[in-house]
């Protein structure tokens, strides 16, 4: 039972989305890598009361990842540097699809590569698994095969990743963009161009942070990834740029820890949103961002969510 | 490894509740000890086990602060249980904590992590906490008692000051020994050094249990291997989660199979990596890399 | 009396720096747009204790800025669009330096143009004033000329700026540098290429603001520049990125509140350090840090800031 | 117009000191007031200036918010002043300075803004205020009468819970007249109705002055001009910092001289936006482009 508790069913504003053909019971998603594969946050969350889950990012090969610290608070948000750590592809079908196939909800596996063909075998291995609804791919990480720049950073780079998954995909594919860019439009319509059947951002904004007693980085990779409410503003920012610049649908991330900040990137032209550093705050955080814009809807006389994507009042 | 929902549900929690502040008071200058109220029955909660305390429904600070389950006692009162935290007051989140006025609504998710392994060898423990490290242990100590398992506790810290919890060891039937680097209570010197000698001059125990600075956690490692006595380590690392979600929180381990075979894999989360809220925060001695700590 | 309360002068680290010429007592400015023109914190502030003052942004004409409401606060941030309203170069003159010309700290003239030509003509103007000891160009804005595009978004814009100021300026040039690129070292290469003699970084991070309610900006100009301690950590990762990147001495700026956040900065290769929102917040911030540093030094055995100066140490 | 740093001292101000929270009460539902004990002497107040207050030394909530100064007793009292806010409870800020409790240190920057300007005609005033508007008039009508001008005051709210300080006023000698939308307390309706209509049915008074929602604002700044009376009206923004720094709390006046005239930016800041927190927050309603507002 999903919608429990409401009292009159005849004035439930609607909910559902569609992204590039992924129904969504509602348009909040829990973010890659800060949800694990689900099951760490079962049963304290229903999970099939979320919008999607999306996996932590799976490579073709486990990896290891960055030695620790990996984490460090910072003022309103933290900087992780993981380093990609997972299972790998096979093990991650093997372990973590049973418990996720149990629940009703569309799972969107989170891929990454070193290499651009490492991305299209990705998207072969996971074509054949129904309870994947779609890709989210990663293209925030460095290029091993050209000396480490970051796929997302270079438009002719991420346009050759994209249309190779979208090569082989079977499932919808949603690139995920960096955030660290001069000018994300331009990246934004080379995937779109490549094929993309939709975008999300922001992933991490690449930052640091020192221990002045001992004079050491607090995270062993020195860099790592700030998110959390501290970069909200910087991410709606570049999701209304994304918005303006492509037709296909955006999905907004960054620093969301509560309704009103998802109706801000709903309003500014997100179809749907991505809830990531809240689920370790909070836990049930999905849950209460879901009610908090069903509530929103209600009180403000909107029938359908889609009626307040894009909404914004611009002067 | 499938696992349906209500198999899930089985495992008995972690569950997110609220809770009542009963009592937060200074027990020795800067570490305070609390007591919240849930509502619910807290689970079935292993000595060792912790909770991620929620210190701001604010964004600042951000994330939640792990602390060990102090107590075994009174989490099966009527209408729900009693949580019992001991903790220092180190910075940001420990001192808001320490701010908190009875009745205050205090979020808290758990119960969290491995807890000490009880598949031990009946005989005469040895529980070494330093510092804070007394937190972790008295849970351990209760449930030992109960077992029939004789328990000597060592205590070390900088000065009497932060020698804490004696008479509570003592009233759960632990015979107690006291360090202090400064000599104002009991042994002067390091707690380990007191461990050595009693290894030297007593009887092997079954087993060691430390919780406390790093440190001394590796010279009481080097111990328990020279001797070879089996050796339970209580960890920190940073986390976010808890949940064993984030893999912010890992140390390394030796990997006992290479990470990339398909044995390795098939134990879900990384081999050489380990999340200390999830495979711990009590290790195996021999099984962490001392090297990366 | 800027250094009474010292007990122990012999033992009291040094704290004086050079940057490209530019003698500081101490190594705390505060940051261009956040101190006005240093009248507006008299005598709250002793002026004579600061390392440097940078003006507000100046520019040929007098600019009006952009309509209200120009602020918003965030978490842990706030987003401004002043539009860069200032008195322009004439009044700054006449009115601006003569209480300026009364105290013995450094004086650094922000300047800011729509066209390159702008640019040159600027640091003609200055030139005469003994009171501005250097320039600090800010090259985060759009190039009117050539259609809005940032010059510090573009090396080669970044670098021809630079160049015509340094053809005309008679002072050290100090080239302060946009966050909102893919990659800070290329920019700070060109600029130390065309002749700056130090850099300062970073100008404030491209953000946006939503309310919910009204679903409307919260900024007449719907962008505006995030600033504050949410921004520290990527203020950092960029100043030790330029610091690896060039030779010429880096200026750390960005979410600077006490002097642990100070800190940060020099041991990640910053020579000196300004400070902006902060001076809001509490108006003798710069004070505050100038005294938590040299406290810092003195406890840590420094016998000068030099030696601070880059001492992270990396794994 | 070039000053010395002696010539900066004698303005008196602003200072930056802590006071120390004497009283913080509820005087209505979500309306408090708070004293603040200060250890200097506080300046010079003039009615309709305000302070900064700091709201957290952590960095959130980040920036200070400003508050009329309420009234100007006790501010020379032995070893210093008492300070008088009242505020209304409207979010993050103002929630915590309620919860803030006696004793508590408060970091304060004033005063700040010009305030009225008392350079007016001799006779009576009307002071109109909405709402918590009546937290910068309350010191404005002390002086008044001190200068013996005779008081109308006006008061309006949408319930007879948001009608305060009227024996306050009362206290300072003034006439009361309040105006609540619900009828629940004298007039039933708009304030600015009931000002209308006073200025039908009495003699003109010499001055208007206005603290209130900017559309009541508007609405009396149009009475003003359409009646010719002089008015003067405070005006709110979001500011950052309060001293004329950062240039974020202007609103449009109207031009007097062309913008880029040398006599205009001679003046020193914009011509065309000014600062509420140096050249207002008391503006002559004349001066102001409301359509901007
Ligand atoms: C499993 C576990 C059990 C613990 N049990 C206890 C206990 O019973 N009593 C006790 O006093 N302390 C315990 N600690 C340590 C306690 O979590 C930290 O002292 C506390 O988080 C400090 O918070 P702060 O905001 O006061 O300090 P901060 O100002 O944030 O930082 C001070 C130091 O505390 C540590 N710290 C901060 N946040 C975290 C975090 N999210 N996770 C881990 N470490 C952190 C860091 O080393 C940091 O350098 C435990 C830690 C872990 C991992
Ligand atoms: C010169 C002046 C005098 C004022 N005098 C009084 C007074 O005597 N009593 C009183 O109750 N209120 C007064 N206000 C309004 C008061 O400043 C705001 O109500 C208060 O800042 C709200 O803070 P908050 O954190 O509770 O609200 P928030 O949750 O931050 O925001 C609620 C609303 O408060 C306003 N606000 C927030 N921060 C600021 C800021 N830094 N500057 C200006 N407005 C802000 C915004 O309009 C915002 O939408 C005055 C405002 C000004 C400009
Ligand atoms: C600990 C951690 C791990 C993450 N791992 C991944 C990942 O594997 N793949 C990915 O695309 N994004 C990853 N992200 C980025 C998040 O999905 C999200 O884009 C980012 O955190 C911003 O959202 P937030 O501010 O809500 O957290 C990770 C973030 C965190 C904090
Ligand atoms: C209100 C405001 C106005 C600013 N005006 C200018 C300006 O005129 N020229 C400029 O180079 N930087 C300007 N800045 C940027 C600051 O100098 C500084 O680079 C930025 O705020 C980051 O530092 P902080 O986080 O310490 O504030 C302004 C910043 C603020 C907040
Ligand atoms: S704290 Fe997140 S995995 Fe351990
Ligand atoms: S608030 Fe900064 S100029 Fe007015």
């Amino acid at each position: 039972m999903t919608y429990e508790g409401q009292k009159n069913p005849v004035h439930r504003p609607r909910m559902s989305v569609d992204i590039a053909g992924i129904k969504l019971k509602n348009p909040v998603m829990a973010a890659s890598g800060t949800f694990g594969y689900g099951e760490e946050f079962f049963p304290m969350v229903d999970l099939n009361h979320l919008g999607a889950i999306i996996t932590k990012g799976i490579s073709l090969k486990p990896m290891e990842g960055n030695p620790p610290p990996r984490i460090v608070e910072t003022v309103s948000g933290m900087i992780n540097s993981i380093g990609l750590q997972n299972v790998g592809v096979q093990a991650f079908i093997r372990d973590k699809v049973p418990f996720l196939s149990q629940f009703k909800t569309p799972v969107i596996a989170n891929i990454f590569g070193e290499t651009v063909r490492d991305y299209g075998e990705l998207a072969k291995r996971l074509n054949d698994l129904p309870v994947i609804a779609g890709l989210e791919v990663n293209i925030s990480c460095p290029n091993v095969a050209s000396g480490g720049m970051l796929f997302g950073a270079d438009p002719k780079m991420a346009h050759l990743v994209v249309r190779t998954v979208k090569r082989f995909a079977h499932r919808p594919v949603i690139v995920k963009l960096s955030p660290n860019v001069t000018d994300i439009t331009l990246i934004a319509k080379a995937v779109e161009e490549a094929g993309a059947n939709a975008i999300s951002l922001i992933n991490t904004l690449r930052a640091m942070a020192i221990d002045p007693q001992s004079r050491r980085p607090l995270l062993s990779s020195i860099f790592g990834g700030l998110s959390g409410p501290a970069i909200k503003p910087v991410a709606l920012r570049l999701v209304w740029e994304a918005v303006n610049a492509v037709k296909i649908p955006v999905i907004g991330i960054g620093g969301i820890m509560n309704s009103d900040d998802a109706l801000e990137f709903i309003i500014a032209g997100a179809r749907a949103v991505q809830v990531g550093t809240a689920n370790f705050v909070n836990p049930t955080a999905c849950i209460e961002i879901i009610d908090g814009i069903e509530a929103y809807l209600r009180e403000n006389g909107f029938q359908h969510i889609n009626e307040l994507v894009g909404s914004l009042r611009t002067p | 490894m499938s696992c349906s929902p209500s198999e899930g549900k089985e495992r008995g929690g972690p569950y997110l509740v609220y809770g009542t502040l009963r009592k937060n008071s200074e027990v020795a200058p800067s570490y305070h000890k609390m007591r919240i109220r849930t509502p619910i029955p807290y689970g079935d909660i292993g000595p060792g086990q912790f909770l991620m305390v929620r210190i701001s429904e604010e964004p600042f600070p951000l994330l939640r602060r792990p602390f060990s389950i102090h107590s075994l006692r009174n989490l099966r009162i009527k209408d729900g249980s009693d949580i019992e935290i001991l903790y220092k007051v180190v910075g940001k989140g420990t001192n808001l904590m320490a701010s908190w006025r009875r009745g205050k609504r205090i979020n808290i998710l758990g119960p969290l992590g491995n807890g000490f392994s009880l598949s031990i060898k009946m005989g005469t423990q040895f529980l070494i906490a330093g510092g804070i490290g007394v937190a972790g242990l008295f849970a351990l100590s209760q449930v030992m008692k109960s077992q029939g398992h004789k328990c000597l506790v060592f205590i070390g810290g900088k000065t009497k000051e932060d020698i804490l919890c004696v008479d509570e060891f003592q009233g759960a039937g632990a015979e107690v020994h006291v360090a202090t680097e400064d000599g104002g209570m009991g042994f002067r010197g390091m707690i380990t050094d007191m461990v050595e000698s009693f290894l030297q001059n007593r009887p092997k125990p079954s087993g060691l249990f430390a919780c406390g600075p790093v440190d001394m956690l590796k010279t009481i490692a080097e111990i328990a291997k020279s001797q070879s006595i089996p050796c339970q380590v209580s960890l920190e690392s940073m986390m976010a989660c808890g949940l064993g979600a984030c893999l912010g929180c890992v140390i390394r381990t030796k990997a006992k199979l290479p990470l990339r075979s398909a044995k390795a894999t098939s134990q879900g989360w990384g081999v050489s990596f380990n999340r200390v809220c999830k495979e711990g925060p009590i290790f195996d001695s021999e099984e962490v890399d001392w090297r990366g700590i």
